[in-house]
């Protein structure tokens, strides 16, 4: 660190990151300094701080500095402890997140029981969820969806960073049930037509699987 | 209430749930305490299911098969056994469970039955329906855990403890002009002047005079004669107004008097006048 | 600073004052990490963070990050922002001007309205009014005139220059209320048959008076 000191841009963006108060984006450390280009401030810094006490990270295109996290055992105290997410709230939350934007009727479709009001008052109270706006369907439903809070808090870089998403995407697991039924019956047909082919060439199979084990 | 698989422990549900990634602060509120006697620990435990099929959904990972993979009817057996132990214990049972329990009946016996006795839909495509929501249940339920279980700010790591804070000053410039600066001014003083009603002078004809006109110009002629042709046609815009209203008039009166017949062919068409001859 | 990264000691003393909410002393430090001794700890921080944008300082025995003072400028960005004055205040103006100077109270008797503080606030923000003393009358209250910023950006060359009563009712600025009424429905009865422009002028109205309210 004292070998190579850092030049002044780069001290300014470090500045600004260290005495905001919230993330910032690209666009506001710019707007402190200048305007000016603070893209590569920004990687090299991230750079420097990679293997300290503190990490410079980036959620949703915002930018903070915050504790590396194998230090979280030293730093934890009592009253950091962070209210409890209920049940209900936690799966509510995750439905928001992996569907974004979903309305109350479909979070509900998943869940298989209704959703207090309560639930969703929690999650927008903490900041994570937010109205979206509303579905042009008929009764215009009110849909929800995530914050860049909801990023900061769980540490993701953007939403492409939820555990699992592209597990869950790819096994069709994200799909209304209407549409994965409608795929699965496509695929057996599919299937199907497979092996009524196979069928014909039902005594070539046998031979090659002989070649192969011999 | 016997074994396992039909008195499914809170404790051992709770981790379950959470796989892996569990961690103390994930977990769910309100979990049934171990040492509570067998039927409080049901109770609770129906207290704790955020309705039928989660309950599906945990008696499902039960069977310790990929969700795919499970057997509907054996759920289907093992959440009717479930229910009716509930009801045997007389605890009370929220309806939406009792509906599930009934349609997991008939879903049995359909599935049960010959293939060619069957409706549309099929009992099959229920089944997989029934399935294919389990699974997207499940699969929610374990997102949650996992992102209940990453480094979470303000529990794992730290945001700065002190911030000095970023402030952006805001400096007013003041728009006003010398136009509305003296514009201004005039209109105090004129609403603090004192309120003088002058009542402006305003050219009219008055009835009087529009029926004698009128009459005057019905004598020149026989014919039908449109209202407009009786005004002055020089007049001040507003003297015309003034003239056109009280010939109008006028033209009334002197229909009542028996001197004019009035004719208009359409809503809003031009009025005609004309005298009527001497009898 | 990626050359040698630091070690663990040295990363827990770094994240430990990065999070606290206020200075630390040497033993509250070795408090949080298993009363290991932080003095070395301490002073490399200092030494790597000498140049940087963020600086590690003691100040009484407590440590403590602060920006680089260098940089603190950057901490306050200013910002003009463009705002017209809103009428009531645009009118305080035109009274102080024609009758500096004044009290609120006579401020208030000219306008025949009361006058909110904030609204003498803009006008001395803007630079165009002080206060000019006291009038040595019972309460002696406070007396406003303008200032030299005032005739600069009005570019009057003095007070004098201010267009009379007489001179306002030559420009038709103080045309008498009915006669404008008049005019209006002159206007109204000419456009009435092709347009609906009347509607647009009817709603201006209610508007300027919310003006003045503001």
């Amino acid at each position: 660190m004292s070998e190579s000191s850092p030049d002044d841009l780069t001290r300014a963006v470090e500045a600004c990151l260290f005495a905001a108060e919230e993330p910032l984006t690209r666009e506001q450390i710019s707007a402190h300094l200048g305007e000016a280009d603070v893209k590569d401030a920004l990687a090299s810094l991230q750079e420097q701080y990679a293997k300290r006490g503190i990490n410079l990270v980036e959620r949703g295109k915002r930018w903070q500095f915050q504790t590396a996290p194998d230090l979280a055992h030293l730093l934890r105290r009592e009253k950091d402890q962070l209210r409890r997410l209920s049940r209900a709230a936690t799966e509510v939350l995750a439905i928001i997140a992996y569907h974004e934007p979903v309305s109350r009727a479909e979070i509900e479709a998943i869940r298989g029981v209704q959703t207090s009001g309560g639930t969703l008052d929690v999650l927008m109270e903490a900041g994570w969820v937010r109205v979206a706006g509303r579905r042009e369907v008929p009764g215009r439903p009110v849909i929800y969806a995530t914050t860049p809070e909801f990023l900061t808090h769980f540490g993701l870089d953007s939403r492409k960073d939820l555990p699992g998403l592209a597990e869950l995407k790819a096994a069709g697991l994200l799909d209304p049930v209407d549409d994965a039924y409608e795929d699965l019956m496509e695929q057996k047909a599919t299937k199907a037509e497979d092996s009524d082919a196979q069928d014909d060439s039902e005594v070539a199979e046998p031979l090659e699987n002989r070649d192969e084990s011999a | 209430m016997t074994g396992e698989s039909q008195h499914p422990a809170a404790g051992h549900r709770e981790s379950e749930d959470l796989g892996k990634e569990t961690s103390t602060d994930t977990a769910w509120e309100g979990v049934a305490a171990s040492s509570a006697s067998e039927s409080d620990a049901l109770y609770i435990e129906l207290e704790n299911w955020e309705g039928p099929l989660d309950l599906l959904l945990d008696l499902a990972r039960r069977q310790k098969v990929d969700l795919k993979s499970i057997s509907i009817l054996a759920l289907v057996d093992q959440y009717i056994a479930y229910i009716e132990q509930a009801e045997a214990l007389k605890l009370e049972i929220a309806a939406d469970y009792l509906v599930m329990a009934a349609w997991l009946a008939y879903l049995k016996s359909a599935l049960l039955l010959p293939k060619d006795e069957q409706e549309d839909p099929s009992p099959e495509e229920l089944a997989l329906r029934l399935q294919l929501r389990i699974a997207r249940l499940g699969a929610m339920r374990e997102a949650g855990a996992r992102l209940l279980a990453r480094d979470r700010l303000g529990r794992d790591v730290f945001a700065r403890g002190a911030p000095e804070g970023l402030r952006v000053l805001k400096r007013n410039q003041w728009q006003c002009n010398w136009y509305q600066l003296v514009h201004a001014y005039g209109q105090v003083k004129l609403r603090m002047e004192p309120v003088v009603h002058m009542v402006a002078e305003r050219p009219v004809m008055t009835l009087d005079s529009a029926i004698e006109r009128v009459s005057a110009m019905l004598g020149v002629s026989l014919d039908w004669m449109e209202l407009r042709t009786f005004l002055p046609v020089n007049a001040d815009p507003r003297l015309k107004k003034s003239a056109l209203a009280s010939s109008f008039v006028a033209a009334l009166e002197l229909a009542k008097r028996g001197k004019a017949e009035i004719r208009q062919d359409a809503i809003f068409g031009p009025l005609h006048l004309r005298r009527v001859k001497a009898a």
